[in-house]
């Protein structure tokens, strides 16, 4: 029999507001194993736990309920508080009378009788808890860095700087990302390429950094501090060892002169051959063929880049390869992209060339760009003379299947920043800016779009704007209202710019998939504790970085990736860690060994030994199942699988579940 | 007028299953946003939905549950990647049956709720209990033994 | 018959097995016992007839601990249970020998009780191979019976005979599937929710727990039960006319839910005459109309329904209503 | 003020909407082809019903130039859809006047040639259903 | 001696249920089993062999023993009343117990036959031996047991090798004795009970003038049937009180058990196995303390904490019919713990019974006699 303490947390009033506390005391006090039973204002306080902790000493208490707010919030609090006073920090439980009770009800009675049966269930599980303790497992000292943008390249380069293997895998030709098509940055203006290649450089040269570009993680297994990944290389066609980067196969392509590839890197405003390197600082500088449009792997005809190439760096049979690598820790920045616009018809995406996203308009104005930075209408080439900004296009929108229904965060900054730099380079042009509200917090980011406003009389326009019609001459008709004039507009325009919503990149899914690792309804990647843990997956050993894990700036991902860079060095810098202790168990004795349990695994953490037993008093050799602990995450999937009830999971047993059940049903 | 206060309000029984990962923070979330839902349920954290036996369905009714839910992430965004597949299968499979066997339907639900999902947590045990309140006490899976 | 004596005797003589497993004449001439065969003479009692339904396969779980080779005799329908049971590692495939005898259909002796027929003294024409009527001698004088009429409800549902894992063949069968396997589960399926469960309450309500059901099962294969563990406080003995049998059966049906032969050998043996098979093929049907049609026991390799999964598996939610209008 | 209360839980009921999601970002105006003519503008709906103003909006001129186009419950962002709020204060009107509803096989012989087409498209639109 | 016509029966049960509890062979979903009856029910004592036998009559599968309550009384309803109890947790908390009720209502128990009342007897032998089971006890008091002749013994009866007369329940130990004759029941009481039964309930019957020779031509037809049974003239030799060391150890049972599946079947119809286990259901605030039938055959039968005393199916078969054919019978003056009711010949799902025991007994005699 235990002898149990009841700690009942007034929390200030959040829980006393509405559950009488002393009341809950009364009625717990004589619940089975109940020895005693308090309350005080705030248990998680020092001052509350020394409470606790003399009353375990005073009492010889065996084990404590407390009722307080979420075990997902101070579990780990009471827990190490038990440990300080002797007890084994397992036979603790929590009843969850604030998130769910008095945060929630409004009727003291109502409210209070409930807390006395949440109490009830978790005194009733506390008198079959066990005490447990941890297991340990080691620590691979070598991260995994999923995508090679800026947020990729800065936690990779901080993790290798602090002396730990890292290996960055990149589904595309080259690292750099996002921030690579950027022309400026703002609020500096810097030149995105001349503060990111030097980055993208080092990270080549890095003797800590591995580099997998043009491939994808195919199969994650494994634990923190234990992952097995499984990534595929996919065929570059080239040989990495012999290609010295001339770019001779490039210019040579038939292809790129039949120009029918659209660029991805520039947004399809211009065209590239089938063997190419997406840009001309790509890391690594080494090319690569795009076997769905190649003709020779089409046809088996052409092969005209084998034929020239010096270093016969060439090969068409080269094939993917998969190799698999053991990692300590993985960080997920695989960024974004924009939203497809076919869903917002009334702004002529589609229909006209001259009405374009914001990272086209990046393209367009950089020098290295399709146009060699010249401004132009892509369907007559003209220079624009009035240009119209559209903001929030899918962004704050409400409807799932057009938009988002957050703030894509950058799109009022970067907006800011193109009109400045067309005014820059041709004061002439005429500019409005159609938003609904102008958010600008951040370090100088107020004086910024004061600037556009102020120095280059850049015309803002308070009102969405309703609709975007192609005329026959060639230009664009805006129509809006400007809602703080009251006056409807019309206005003509030669290009119209759309802040397309961000969004995470598609790919994301299948790879949380893989990692265990959750994602919320938009796919932004969830951190473990949105203020306390925000660069960890609540999935252990998993950390975030960038835009993967929701909307923002190119400084705020920089410090993000450090600050994950930071928690990866701290897990890999320990040799051991510690396991949970709450692992299923089979009871050798009810155990069919029929394999059910493993099928279920997703750890492969259940095999299959043959054992002696003493089934009381018969001697047998058994076909029994063995759980791996290290691997064991406690998901309990074996244990209801499990006809005979031979797997059980321990802190989370089948009587301890019946018995909350029993206790609630009273 | 004192008739009434007499008659005992009906309010049903409810347990909710909730898995750590999502749907008790789910809870959790529906607490700090103080979306309310009614005293009647309780809820009981396992670490997955896949670790919700069906005895433990059967179980509470016996006691004397009126309605059972489980909760827990939504495929795909399992904490342990597939839990919540095998459970989704087992629920099927025990709801039909307790539909067979001529137990209304609707005393038992499965419902996936991630961590972000307070209001949708509370919007959930609105209708649940709801529904249960409509079909009134569970007679036909109840021992007798407890009531007494 | 005497060919598969003949065999079985041989087996033993040359080495091949040290024991079978089969029927062994009753004191009545409806009763064989399943039995173990080791000397030339204890094939003197040894019978295969229509009475012979018991499922045999499960018998190997002990058998398969003995030393040396078991021969066990077995009907198109068991071997899928056998096969089930290799799947989960409950029986020894290299210790075994499966003869795969031929079947015509099984008789139940209740069939002829309910059709009032009562101290029996001999009965013929239920030999394993032949096509006359039942003839039943007794007290109150000669009755017949066709030998279909005398069948085993699940022979009429039969899923073929054809068996799906064996050393050898002894014996031809005929066909006897001339039902619809689902049908009955489809009638109460039709039922309004009240009629169902008054229906159920019926039947169990005459449960006794004695557990024959479970026991002869072949799915049922745990070491101990569920319900006699003390560990899970799932234990249980009574039966009181509420909750426990639907808990019992309800559980006893999912436990073997995808890995149900659909063998009948519950319904044979219920001494309450509970329909039991129906609660498993509820699931069979469900699983084949939610996942796909799957035989248990059909591939030793399948993967079982509930141990599988697919990210568009069905919502519970759709699970159930499905009748409604 | 509980009958305003009242008015405007029935425009909530009857549109369907919830102004309390808009976010005046005006993009009913921007689409509205009726804009100049309307005293109350369409982005102002919401805030009309919000503050309790039914009677205004009411009586205003807006509800009766809205053409139901349905340009702004198209593209409303927000879901808000103003097009429908105004269509319901119109109705408000409509059952104030207790006016009984309308078979459809009674309209051909209402119809007349002044009848403007928007407005039985925009009926047969909203009784689709 | 009484008569009613058959098709009058229903108006028997009511007339009976009227003043009694009426426990009798009913039909539910095809079988026939004792139970409680009342209007709409379909009583069946057409049907041989109920089901389950009439014992839970007196021993009914399940049954309350009593119940154990935790009541406590909040401080401040407490303080209104006393100070000094509403300040100790421990004054304010109260286990109450209480007994299960005692049957204290006479009732019938109508239709059994001549075995089953012999089984009453043999249960006898065991509840009322010192210490007396009072909940037994209650139900023996107050139970009118009215039994019914067997028209057709059945091939699995061997009744008559334990002195069981199937034609003449009058011979048995009950109240009252019936024959279903034709379209006619003859009931005549035998004992002062079954008097008091018939005085009450005598309105119903009808005038039979050759009641007596009816029921005469019944037991010759009955005796005749049951002479030609095949179990008719099976042997008892080498059972019965004092025989344990011979039987023991035999090599027989080494063969005789291994198609028994450890179910609970043979034992649950039994009109004479009387083993129960005793045991706890937690309910809202306590726990009722309840007993129930229990099997020998089961595995976790008579299960301790520190194991099992019969580990073996064969420990176990061994144990069931050596306590009814040998302990008993020493034990109780060579009364057999068997009546030869046949259910069990019936029911086993493997087909393994008493009577093939018996026989294999006497087979292995003749083979080693021949030796």
């Amino acid at each position: 029999m235990q002898k149990i303490g009841v700690f009942v947390c007034h929390c200030g009033t959040n829980i006393a507001a509405t559950v009488d506390v002393k009341k809950v005391v009364e009625l717990v006090r004589y619940e089975p194993g109940v020895v005693f039973a308090d309350d005080y204002m705030y248990m998680c306080s020092e001052a509350g736990q020394e409470k606790i902790i003399e009353a375990i000493k005073e009492y010889g208490l065996t084990g404590l309920v407390i009722c307080s707010c979420s075990p997902r919030m101070h579990e780990k609090t009471f827990r190490a508080c038990a440990e300080k006073a002797g007890l084994n920090p397992y036979m603790v439980e929590v009843a969850n009378i604030r998130e769910q009770c008095s945060w929630i009800h409004k009727d003291r009675e109502e409210a209070t009788k409930k807390a006395v049966i949440l109490a009830r269930a978790a005194i009733a599980k506390v008198n079959l808890n066990t005490p447990l303790k941890e297991g340990e497992s080691p620590v691979t000292k070598r991260a995994l860095v999923i995508g090679g943008g800026i947020a990729g390249i800065q936690t990779a380069l901080d993790i290798a700087d602090a002396g730990y293997q890292v290996d960055i895998v990149e589904k595309e030709p080259s690292i750099g990302g996002r921030m690579s098509q950027f022309d400026k940055t703002f609020p500096t203006l810097d030149c995105a390429s001349c503060i990111l290649t030097p980055k993208m450089v080092e990270v080549n040269q890095h003797p800590n950094i591995t580099l997998y570009t043009y491939s994808e993680v195919e199969k994650v297994s494994g634990y923190v501090g234990n992952f097995d990944v499984d990534i595929r290389k996919k065929a570059r066609s080239v040989d990495f060892d012999k290609c010295t980067g001339c770019g001779e196969c490039s210019t040579k392509c038939p292809l790129g002169k039949i120009g029918k590839i659209p660029s991805e890197f520039d947004r399809g405003l211009k065209n590239r051959p089938a063997i190419y390197m997406p840009f001309a600082q790509a890391v690594p500088a080494v090319p690569v063929i795009d076997r769905e449009n190649c003709t020779y792997f089409k046809t088996g005809k052409c092969g005209v880049c084998a034929k020239i190439c010096p270093s016969k760096a060439v090969d068409y049979e080269q094939k993917d390869e998969i190799v698999t690598v053991k990692y300590g820790a993985i960080v997920v920045a695989t960024g974004f992209d924009i939203i497809n616009l076919d869903k917002f018809g009334e702004y002529a995406y589609n229909e006209s060339p001259d009405v374009i996203t914001s990272i086209e308009l990046e393209r367009l104005m950089n020098a290295a760009g399709p146009t060699g930075g010249h401004l132009e209408r892509m369907s007559d080439h003209k220079q624009p003379k009035d240009i119209v900004f559209i903001q929030c296009v899918g962004s704050r929108c409400d409807s799932e299947e057009k938009g988002k229904p957050y703030c894509s965060k950058v799109c009022c900054m970067y907006t800011a920043k193109h009109a400045m730099l067309i005014k820059d380079h041709w004061p002439d042009t005429n500019i409005t800016v159609f938003y609904i509200d102008v958010r600008t917090p951040g370090k100088n980011f107020d004086e910024f779009y004061r600037r556009a406003v102020e120095q280059y009389h850049v015309n803002y326009i308070k009102g969405q704007v309703g609709k975007v019609k192609p005329q026959p001459d060639g230009s664009l008709m805006v129509q809006a209202a400007d809602l703080l004039d009251g006056k409807q507009i019309n206005m003509k325009a030669d290009m119209v710019v759309l802040a397309a919503a961000v969004e995470p990149n598609p790919g994301v899914r299948k790879i949380a998939t893989m990692l265990t690792a959750s994602i919320d309804n938009n796919n932004f990647l969830t951190e473990a504790h949105a203020k306390l843990r925000p660069v960890e997956s609540p999935t252990a050993g998993i950390f975030l970085s960038g835009m993967a894990q929701g909307p923002k700036d190119i400084p705020e991902t920089v410090s993000q990736a450090g600050a994950a860079a930071v928690k990866v060095i701290g897990l890999l810098a320990k040799d051991k860690l510690k396991t949970n202790p709450c692992t299923a168990q089979c009871d050798t004795l009810l155990c069919n060994g029929c394999s059910t349990c493993a099928n279920v695994c997703p750890y492969g953490a259940i095999t299959y030994d043959d054992v002696q037993v003493m089934d009381h008093g018969l001697r047998e050799t058994r076909r029994v199942a063995q759980v791996n602990l290290a691997l064991c995450q406690g998901c309990g999937a074996c244990t209801s699988a499990c006809p005979s009830g031979a797997m059980d999971l321990q802190g989370f047993s089948n009587r301890q579940i019946t018995t909350e059940v029993d206790a609630i049903c009273r | 007028m004192s008739m009434n206060e007499e008659k005992k309000e009906y309010r049903p029984l409810i347990v909710a299953f909730c898995c750590n990962w999502c749907s008790y923070a789910g809870a959790d979330l529906a607490g700090s946003s103080r979306l309310s839902y009614p005293a009647d349920v309780k809820i009981i954290r396992v670490p997955c939905s896949g670790r919700v036996n069906p005895m433990f369905i059967l179980r509470a009714f016996e006691r004397g549950a009126d309605g059972v839910i489980i909760c827990g992430c939504h495929p795909g965004d399992c904490h342990y990647s597939t839990g919540n597949y095998y459970a989704r299968r087992r629920m099927a499979l025990l709801f039909s049956m307790l539909e067979y066997i001529g137990v209304e339907n609707g005393r038992t639900r499965v419902e996936w709720c991630s961590a972000a999902e307070g209001a949708k947590f509370s919007k959930t045990m609105n209708e649940f209990c709801e529904k249960i309140q409509s079909l009134g006490e569970n007679v036909r899976l109840g021992d007798l033994r407890c009531k007494n | 018959m005497q060919e598969l004596i003949d065999r079985l005797k041989e087996l033993i003589a040359d080495g091949t097995i040290v024991r079978a497993i089969g029927w062994k004449k009753g004191d009545m001439p409806y009763n064989p016992e399943p039995a173990y065969f080791t000397e030339a003479e204890d094939f003197d009692d040894f019978v295969y007839d229509g009475f012979c339904g018991a499922n045999l396969s499960k018998m190997m779980i002990e058998a398969g601990k003995l030393e040396g080779k078991t021969a066990v005799c077995l009907k198109p329908c068991d071997t899928y249970s056998f096969n089930q049971l290799i799947r989960e590692h409950r029986v020894n495939r290299e210790n075994t020998y499966i003869i795969g005898v031929g079947c015509r259909g099984k008789l139940d002796i209740e069939k002829a009780r309910k059709a009032g027929i009562k101290g029996i003294k001999s009965i013929s024409g239920v030999e394993i191979e032949g096509d006359g009527d039942v003839v039943f001698d007794t007290i109150y004088g000669e009755k017949k019976m066709a030998y279909k009429d005398l069948m085993l409800d699940r022979c009429h549902v039969c899923k073929g005979k054809e068996h799906v894992i064996y050393d050898e063949l002894i014996g031809q069968s005929q066909d006897t599937d001339d039902a619809d396997r689902f049908e009955e589960v489809r009638k109460i399926e039709a039922m309004t929710p009240d009629e169902r469960f008054a229906y159920f309450k019926t039947e169990l309500s005459k449960c006794i727990r004695c557990n024959a059901c479970r026991n002869v099962c072949p799915a049922c294969s745990c070491r101990k039960c569920v319900f006699d563990n003390t560990k899970f406080d799932s234990q249980q003995k009574a039966n009181v006319d509420s909750f426990e049998e639907k808990m019992f059966h309800i559980i006893r049906a999912f436990h073997v839910a995808g890995r149900c032969t659909d063998c009948g050998e519950c319904s044979r043996v219920c001494p309450e005459g509970i329909p039991l098979h129906l609660f498993n093929r509820k699931f069979i049907k469900d699983i084949d109309d939610f996942y796909g049609e799957f035989q248990a026991g059909k591939d030793p390799e399948a993967q079982s329904p509930l141990t599988d999964f697919t990210f568009e598996d069905l919502e519970p939610k759709d699970a159930v209503g499905r009748g409604d209008k | 003020m509980a009958n305003v209360e009242k008015q405007v839980q029935l425009i909530k009921d009857i549109s369907g909407s919830d102004p309390y999601k808009c976010m005046r970002c005006g993009k009913c105006s921007a689409s509205c082809p009726s804009y100049n003519e309307m005293d109350i503008k369409p982005h102002q709906f919401a805030s009309y019903i919000i503050r309790g103003d039914i009677d205004e909006l009411v009586e205003s001129k807006a509800a009766w130039k809205c053409l139901s186009c349905f340009a702004c419950i198209e593209r409303c962002p927000r879901d808000v859809q103003p097009g429908k709020l105004v269509d319901a204060a119109r109705q408000i009107v409509e059952r104030q006047r207790e006016g009984d509803y309308l078979q459809p096989d009674e309209i051909p012989a209402l119809l007349d040639p002044e009848t403007p087409q928007q407005l039985l498209v925009s009926a047969f639109r909203r009784y689709r259903r | 001696m009484y008569s009613i016509s058959k098709n009058n029966l229903d108006s028997l049960y009511q007339a009976i249920a009227g003043s009694y509890d009426l426990f009798m062979p009913i039909k539910t979903a095809g079988q026939t089993n004792y139970g409680f009856w009342k209007d709409g029910d379909e009583g069946d004592i057409d049907t041989l062999k109920t089901v389950r036998s009439g014992k839970d009559a007196f021993f009914p599968q399940v049954e309350q023993l009593y119940k154990v309550s935790r009541e406590f009384i909040p401080a401040d309803v407490a303080s209104g009343e006393d100070a000094e109890k509403a300040a100790d947790t421990a004054l304010r908390t109260k286990l109450n117990i209480t007994p299960g009720k005692l049957v204290d209502q006479d009732f019938v128990i109508f239709g059994m036959r001549p075995c089953d009342v012999r089984a009453i007897e043999v249960m006898d032998n065991v509840f009322l031996a010192d210490p007396v089971d009072s909940y037994y006890r209650s139900r023996r008091e107050h139970g009118i047991v009215v039994a019914l002749a067997c028209h057709e013994p059945e091939e699995s009866c061997f009744c008559t090798i334990f002195g069981v007369d199937p034609a003449d329940p009058s011979k048995a130990k009950a109240d009252v004795a019936t024959w279903l004759v034709g379209d006619r029941l003859y009931w005549k009481p035998i004992s002062e009970k079954g008097e008091a039964l018939t005085a009450k309930i005598s309105s119903v019957f009808e005038d039979a003038a050759d009641a007596e020779s009816k029921v005469e031509e019944e037991k010759a037809y009955i005796e005749n049937i049951a002479k030609q049974l095949p179990n008719a003239e099976l042997s008892l030799e080498g059972w019965g009180a004092g025989k344990t060391d011979e039987r023991f150890d035999s090599k027989v049972w080494d063969k005789v058990y291994k198609g028994c599946l450890g179910c609970g079947t043979c034992t649950f119809v039994c009109p004479t196995c009387q083993c129960y286990d005793i045991k706890d259901y937690t309910t809202k605030d306590g726990i009722q303390r309840y007993r129930c039938w229990d099997s020998c055959m089961y595995s976790d039968f008579t299960l301790m904490a520190g194991g099992q005393n019969r580990q073996t199916q064969l420990q176990r078969f061994r144990q069931r019919f050596m306590h009814k054919l040998v302990y008993y019978p020493t034990n109780n003056d060579g009364m057999f713990m068997c009546v030869g009711c046949g259910r069990c010949v019936e029911k086993c799902p493997q087909s393994l019974n008493i009577v093939k025991v018996i026989k294999a007994f006497a087979n292995e005699k003749e083979v080693s006699a021949d030796v």
